[in-house]
């Protein structure tokens, strides 16, 4: 366990569509979760750049959630299918540039599915939380910041 | 050609004639069969029926023999034994797990990179050609019905032999002796299989079923690949006619013997005088003379 | 340099209350580029809006950022806000800190710290904003319909009448469909050639409509409004216009034993025909497979009756290109043989049925043929093998349909109405026979359906057993049927004359070809994809292309035409504007970087990555690059993550904006 | 991922749950269509149905099911897995209804469990199945001496039965996988 004052920052990479809306319907139902999170908010996963969570990580976050539609339900047909096949070519980046997986994690969230957002949310930060700040990579990053 | 050979028990037993056949017929086709080495039983029925472990590694210990004696490849005469191999076998493949846990049973690496033949398949290896050459007898318009039983052809998606529904690869064999395959309802249909000790009913009742839906669809024999349908059908048609005294004897042939006949072997060698019901109307069907060669 | 003002709406107490608006606006102006701000109680309203108006003239602002309710709301109305001002309505962005903040957290403080980070976000996303202009592209009205069954009938009859020009490509020699095949409909048993005729002379006659039969669509190329089709007229060996339709090359035919396609094959055609008495067109075709001349040389007896000289044994297939705005594909289905292994070895076939061993286990289509006045028995029922009267007549429900393991998972849907209707015909015609109908559910949910089923179950007495049947054979000529009644629990032998399967409703064998050549998404199965299936059911992911009927699942008549007037009011709503406008987020490619791997080609789902060539000066090509059709491009920005040299960009979420919006963490 | 999975939160494992995890076949894959029943051979000599005793394990009817005669009635003849339209293999699921049964001592048909309980003691014993001590031992095991009494005698004379039985050399292993399988 670390340290009990630590709050963990969570950057999350919705989609316009399913998660977005979703989580616009949290907010419509006055549904309550932990505020660490920020979201930004793009057409479709399948926008997702494994370097957008590269970067975030560099830029101090210590979790990171990518959530879009329903595989199936994609607003764009197979945009989510591509940012799951991208996913596993993305698992070695990561290993490679010594970021910790279980920090970043996925979910389907649709546009009705304000509730399941609160849970993920929730559960993310709580997992993150205990997995303490993410200080090995920010170290290692000053080490070797590239600055762009 | 050399190829594994594991008969499994009936086959020194209750099915000796299928053994002897099989031995006479293959020798007589040139092929060597190489029996595996202290094979030991599959289990057959009681194993899969009480212990699913159990039934997965006998058969793993006589695959895991097979590789040790250098064989490739097994035929296995028996439908059931046949069955107990290719589901073991395919069972390891799909769960690595069972296949750790068979592999502490026996001690041994368990290997599934053997193949597995059963009858049908063995003849269908032969080439055709061979078999017309050394045909000595005929049996021209001689009806017969083919007995696929139940574990040939089924599971098909892990046997992959023939159609489930509708096989007609034995068929083809038959066509060889010059007999006539009928087109029937109950290929496939099962004969009851090892109730037939502990349910005899039930094996009477359905192989009584087989026996007559072959007769009326013209059918004189009934050609099986499989000691358990033998014995059902063979053996049990006096119980049959003590309850039904319309009931007209049906003589039943192993694929083997059948094919051994028109190769000119005699009755003696191919174990024909083991039956139960009189194989005579057989014997007496196949002309005598030597069929003109092409 | 960029002059952003930001905004910071109260939303009443909605926002106020949790977060700290005065604060959050101060903190804001301390933002680099940040030149104004302000917090105001409801930025929406029109106070609030000369609000942004007026700042925009003052301090001279060439960004906003307002900080509000989520941008599905109101980015709308703050853009043309902007746009009354003067800004380009894209250099305008918004900051969600009310359903993403004061809504969902209750701590003041750490919403308003929350709500200055998202703004801060925001603020460095805008400096890379640059002002964009919606995209405005022609229209075509014309429409293309593929397929004349029902549905394409229905749909091209909708638009033309709405006054504006259809192509009706058929690929039959007449058009409709399956429904012309049909006895009589459920649930209202009226015939289905009576009702469906004069629709198809409708569409043969009316002058907007171009009817192309015996033909195919070959190609697609374009966009939605501007889509340029080649048709292939197929060759059929009879001149249309020349050909009265006289029939008499029919007659004279000397091949007489062609099954026909129309009969199921229960009946015969000659080398040359009209599928049917009422075919739209009457013009016969020559099946060039059987036709003695194209396979011997000899024969012509056809050409020698005409007197117009309308047959043309030399004739070629003739490719047309036409300039359609909308395509319509109504396709349809096609009827499961289980008879025949597929390809597909997942698909293994019904052995047990003994279809295509059994000349009296038929299927449903061949059922309506049998029941059909205008059929091979005219309308009597009599089995095939013998021309005899079933006295029992077994229906199977369910062969093929939500099987995974021989067939398919889906429910086929139409089966359970029809096979209560073929019970009810058969008891209608004979009436001291016996109907069983062997189901698994009974699906019956439309207008009037359940009360039909009950019909067929309480007043002619059809005997439904729930229970799969297992097994078909034939005995001393009965086909012995073997089931379970699972409700009893007790087991079922039923002797029967005749078998009639309800075998499953499946995609046409082409469909994934025709998918392919129109780049629209289709199912596991075949059959075509909506975009949403409650909101947008008629709709392709690709613009401008629709979809009517069976093509797209089972459907029944009712449904198949509510699909096509539907298909046909989306093609008109496009046809009521001029020009096609639509947001200006898509995708650019750097040319000087591209490399041509086309990477970005493979993962758009809607085609709309072109080559380019890149030549000099003088003509000579220097190198092939991506180029982006806008039309089709829907912005989804896959190809953007994609790029390996990052040369691919999505306009309004370029990696720039999104970079620095994560920086501002 | 984040952790959405069901995993079973069970107090109990249910029929259901043991036979899923010795097969590997959920039981609620089966939808109760009847095809099975409808082809079995042996349906017309049991009470109650194949799918039946399939349902009677969805509804939580363990013991009904344990002791459903039907269980102990299947040939194995596995006609209802091919043909069943849910691929559930309806053979396997009744060998482990009667692997669960044995283990749990519920045993409705004795006589046939003790026919493969015989027929399995000849093969601990000698690595191949010994069919003269198998009817014996059956024959005592179920007091049932005259049943075949007629064919016995003509087996024995045409060699078809030995008395003494054929023993495989490494009778150590088979011994050993016996041993291990019934500890499981
Ligand atoms: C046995 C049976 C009984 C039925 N009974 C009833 C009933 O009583 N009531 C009811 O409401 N419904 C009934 N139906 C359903 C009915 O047949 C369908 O709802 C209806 O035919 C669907 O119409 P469609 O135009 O979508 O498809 P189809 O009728 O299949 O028409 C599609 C047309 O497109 C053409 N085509 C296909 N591919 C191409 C291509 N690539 N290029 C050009 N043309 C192409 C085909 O040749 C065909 O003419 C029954 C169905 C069956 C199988
Ligand atoms: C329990 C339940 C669950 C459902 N779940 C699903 C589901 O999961 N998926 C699905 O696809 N469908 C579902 N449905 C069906 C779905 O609700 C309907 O398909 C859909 O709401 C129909 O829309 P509608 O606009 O035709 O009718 P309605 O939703 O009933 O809307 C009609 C509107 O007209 C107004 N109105 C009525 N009379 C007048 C009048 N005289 N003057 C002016 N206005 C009037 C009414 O106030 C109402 O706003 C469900 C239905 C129920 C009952
Ligand atoms: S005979 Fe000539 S005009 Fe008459 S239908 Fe035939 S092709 Fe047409
Ligand atoms: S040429 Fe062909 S189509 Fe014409 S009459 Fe002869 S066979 Fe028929
Ligand atoms: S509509 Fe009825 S018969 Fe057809 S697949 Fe569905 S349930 Fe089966
Ligand atoms: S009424 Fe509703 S619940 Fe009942 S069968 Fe119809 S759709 Fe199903
Ligand atoms: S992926 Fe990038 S480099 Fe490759 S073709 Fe497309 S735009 Fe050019
Ligand atoms: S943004 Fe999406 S739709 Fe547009 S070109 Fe790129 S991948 Fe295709
Ligand atoms: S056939 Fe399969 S799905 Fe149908 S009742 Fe039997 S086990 Fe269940
Ligand atoms: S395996 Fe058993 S339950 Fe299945 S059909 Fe055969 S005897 Fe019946």
């Amino acid at each position: 366990m670390s340290d009990s004052s630590f709050e963990p920052k969570i950057v999350a990479f919705v989609c316009n569509w399913c998660t977005y809306t979703g989580a616009d319907l949290a907010g419509t139902s006055r549904m309550k979760y932990q505020s660490n999170v920020r979201m930004i908010r793009l057409p479709c996963t399948g926008r997702i750049d494994p370097m957008f969570i590269i970067k975030a990580f560099e830029s101090g976050a210590d979790g990171v959630l990518v959530s879009g539609c329903h595989p199936g339900d994609c607003h764009y047909t197979a945009g989510n299918y591509h940012a799951r096949r991208r996913w596993i070519l993305f698992r070695q980046l990561l290993k490679f540039v010594g970021i910790d997986e279980s920090r970043v994690f996925f979910s389907w969230v649709s546009a009705s599915e304000g509730k399941k957002w609160v849970d993920v949310i929730n559960e993310v930060t709580d997992t993150v939380r205990s997995k303490g700040p993410f200080t090995n990579y920010q170290k290692l990053n000053k080490e070797f910041t590239i600055n762009g | 050609m050399d190829i594994g050979y594991y008969p499994g028990c009936s086959l020194t037993g209750t099915a000796k004639e299928y053994d002897q056949s099989i031995r006479r017929v293959f020798s007589e086709l040139g092929i060597n069969l190489v029996e595996l080495d202290d094979w030991s039983c599959c289990g057959a029925t009681s194993a899969h029926a009480t212990n699913h472990l159990l039934s997965v590694a006998l058969p793993a210990r006589n695959l895991s023999l097979a590789k040790k004696q250098g064989l490739k490849e097994i035929f296995i005469p028996c439908a059931a034994c046949y069955n107990r191999f290719v589901v073991a076998k395919y069972e390891m493949e799909k769960n690595p797990g069972l296949k750790k846990r068979v592999e502490e049973m026996i001690e041994e690496k368990a290997d599934t990179d053997i193949g597995i033949v059963n009858m049908v398949e063995m003849f269908q290896r032969i080439d055709k050609e061979l078999i017309l050459a050394k045909r000595q007898k005929e049996l021209k318009g001689f009806k017969v019905a083919a007995y696929y039983g139940c574990l040939l052809v089924r599971p098909n998606s892990i046997t992959q032999f023939d159609d489930a529904e509708m096989p007609t690869s034995m068929e083809e064999i038959i066509k060889l002796t010059g007999a006539e395959p009928v087109d029937w309802n109950f290929k496939v249909e099962c004969c009851g299989a090892s109730h037939s000790i502990t349910n005899m009913n039930v094996v009477l009742t359905l192989s009584k079923r087989i026996i007559d839906d072959a007769a009326e669809n013209g059918a004189e024999a009934i050609i099986v690949a499989c000691p358990m349908c033998h014995s059902n059908l063979d053996m049990r048609q006096r119980n049959i006619s003590k309850q039904d005294s319309q009931h007209k004897n049906m003589p039943i042939l192993y694929l083997s013997e059948l094919i051994g006949l028109s190769l000119g072997l005699d009755k003696e060698s191919l174990g024909l005088g083991l039956h139960f019901t009189d194989t005579e109307p057989v014997l007496s069907r196949f002309s005598t003379a030597i069929v003109a060669k092409e | 340099m960029m002059r952003i003002g930001v905004f910071v709406c109260h939303c009443g107490e909605n926002i106020g209350k949790t977060v700290d608006c005065p604060t959050v606006a101060k903190e804001a102006i301390k933002l680099p580029n940040v030149v104004y701000s302000i917090d105001y109680k409801y930025m929406c309203s029109d106070p609030g809006q000369n609000m942004i108006k007026q700042a925009i003239a003052e301090h001279k602002l060439n960004a906003v950022v307002v900080a509000s309710c989520s941008p599905h709301m109101h980015e709308k109305t703050f853009r043309k806000a902007c746009a009354q001002a003067g800004l380009n309505p894209y250099m305008c962005e918004i900051a969600n800190v009310r359903e993403h903040c004061s809504w969902v957290h209750d701590n003041v403080e750490e919403a308003t710290k929350k709500a200055v980070d998202l703004i801060r976000m925001t603020v460095e996303r805008i400096k890379f904003n640059f002002p964009l202009s919606e995209i405005k592209v022609p229209i075509t009205k014309k429409a293309l319909v593929i397929g004349g069954g029902i549905s394409g009938i229905q749909a091209a009859l909708d638009i033309a009448g709405a006054g504006f020009k259809v192509i009706l490509v058929e690929k039959e020699p007449s058009i409709g469909g399956h429904m012309s095949q049909l006895s009589e409909t459920f649930p209202t048993l009226d015939c289905s050639q009576c009702i469906l005729t004069p629709r198809m002379v409708e569409a043969y006659q009316h002058p907007n409509i171009k009817l192309y039969t015996y033909s195919e669509v070959d190609n697609v190329d374009g966009f939605i409004g501007n889509f340029k089709v080649t048709i292939r007229k197929k060759a059929r060996s009879v001149k249309e216009n020349l050909c009265t339709g006289c029939g008499l090359c029919v007659q004279k035919c000397p091949i007489k034993k062609a099954p026909s396609e129309f009969d199921e094959g229960l009946a015969n055609r000659p080398a040359i025909y009209v599928p049917f008495p009422q075919a739209v067109p009457n013009i016969p075709v020559i099946d060039r497979t059987v036709c003695t001349f194209f396979k011997t040389g000899k024969c012509q007896m056809c050409k020698k009756v005409c007197g117009r000289d309308a047959i043309d044994f030399e004739q070629k297939d003739e490719l047309i290109t036409e300039d359609v705005g909308a395509i319509i594909v109504a396709t349809g289905y096609k009827l499961y043989k289980i008879d025949k292994k597929s390809k597909d070895a997942a698909v293994k076939g019904y052995g047990e049925y003994g279809y295509g061993k059994y000349k009296d286990v038929i299927d449903g289509l061949q059922f309506e043929r049998i029941a059909s006045a205008s059929g091979p028995t005219a309308g009597e029922i009599l089995r095939p093998s013998d021309k005899k009267q079933p006295k029992k007549v077994v229906f199977i429900q369910c062969v093929g349909s939500r099987d995974p393991s021989k067939g398919f998972e889906y429910c086929s849907k139409i089966c359970c109405m029809y096979t209560a209707k073929h019970a009810m015909l058969y008891k209608h015609k004979v009436h001291d026979g016996e109907a069983y109908v062997f189901y698994m559910d009974i699906r019956a949910g439309g207008k009037g359906y359940d009360e039909f089923v009950r019909r067929a179950i309480e007043e002619d007495h059809v005997k439904y057993i729930r229970g799969r049947v297992s097994r078909v054979y034939e005995k001393k000529g009965k086909y012995i049927v073997k089931g379970e009644d699972t409700i009893s629990g007790v087991p079922v032998e039923i002797e029967a004359d005749m078998v009639v399967l309800a075998t499953a409703i499946v995609a046409q064998p082409e469909a994934a070809k025709l998918a392919q050549t129109l780049g629209i998404p289709y199912d596991k199965y075949g059959f075509y994809a909506e975009v949403h299936p409650k909101l947008r059911p008629v709709e392709s992911s690709s613009g401008g292309i629709f979809l009517a009927g069976a093509c797209q699942s089972p459907r029944d008549i009712p449904e198949s035409v509510a699909m096509a007037s539907a298909a046909a009011s989306k093609a008109l709503v496009l046809f009521g504007n001029e020009m096609l406008e639509r947001e200006p987020i898509v995708a650019k490619v750097n040319e000087n970087t591209c490399v041509g791997c086309f990477y970005c080609k493979k993962v758009c789902a809607y085609n709309a990555i072109e080559l380019k060539e890149i030549k000099d000066k003088k003509g000579n090509l220097v190198k092939v690059v991506a180029s982006v059709n806008t039309g089709l491009c829907q912005g989804c920005g896959t190809c953007n993550a994609t790029c390996p040299s990052k040369s691919i960009e999505l306009i309004g979420f370029n990696d720039e904006q999104i970079f620095y919006q994560i920086k501002a963490l | 991922m984040s952790s959405h999975s069901n995993a079973k939160h069970k107090e109990r494992m249910t029929l259901a749950d043991e036979i899923e995890e010795l097969t590997g076949i959920n039981p609620l894959k089966c939808y109760q269509c009847g095809k099975c029943s409808a082809g079995c051979p042996v349906r017309i000599f049991m009470k109650v149905s194949p799918n039946k005793v399939v349902r009677l394990v969805q509804l939580g009817l363990d013991d009904e099911a344990l002791k459903s005669e039907t269980i102990w009635m299947c040939a194995g003849c596995l006609t209802c897995s091919t043909r069943c339209p849910q691929n559930f293999d309806l053979a396997k699921f009744m060998d482990a209804l009667k692997e669960i049964a044995i283990k749990k001592g519920v045993i409705t048909r004795k006589d046939i469990l003790k026919f493969h309980k015989a027929f399995l003691k000849q093969i601990e014993a000698n690595g191949k199945a010994f069919e003269f001590g198998l009817i014996r031992d059956y024959k005592l095991a179920t007091f049932n001496l005259f049943q075949d009494m007629d064919i016995a005698p003509e087996m024995f004379f045409k060699g078809k039965i030995k008395l003494f039985p054929h023993k495989i050399k490494n009778r150590d292993a088979i011994k050993k996988i016996f041993d291990k399988a019934n500890k499981e």
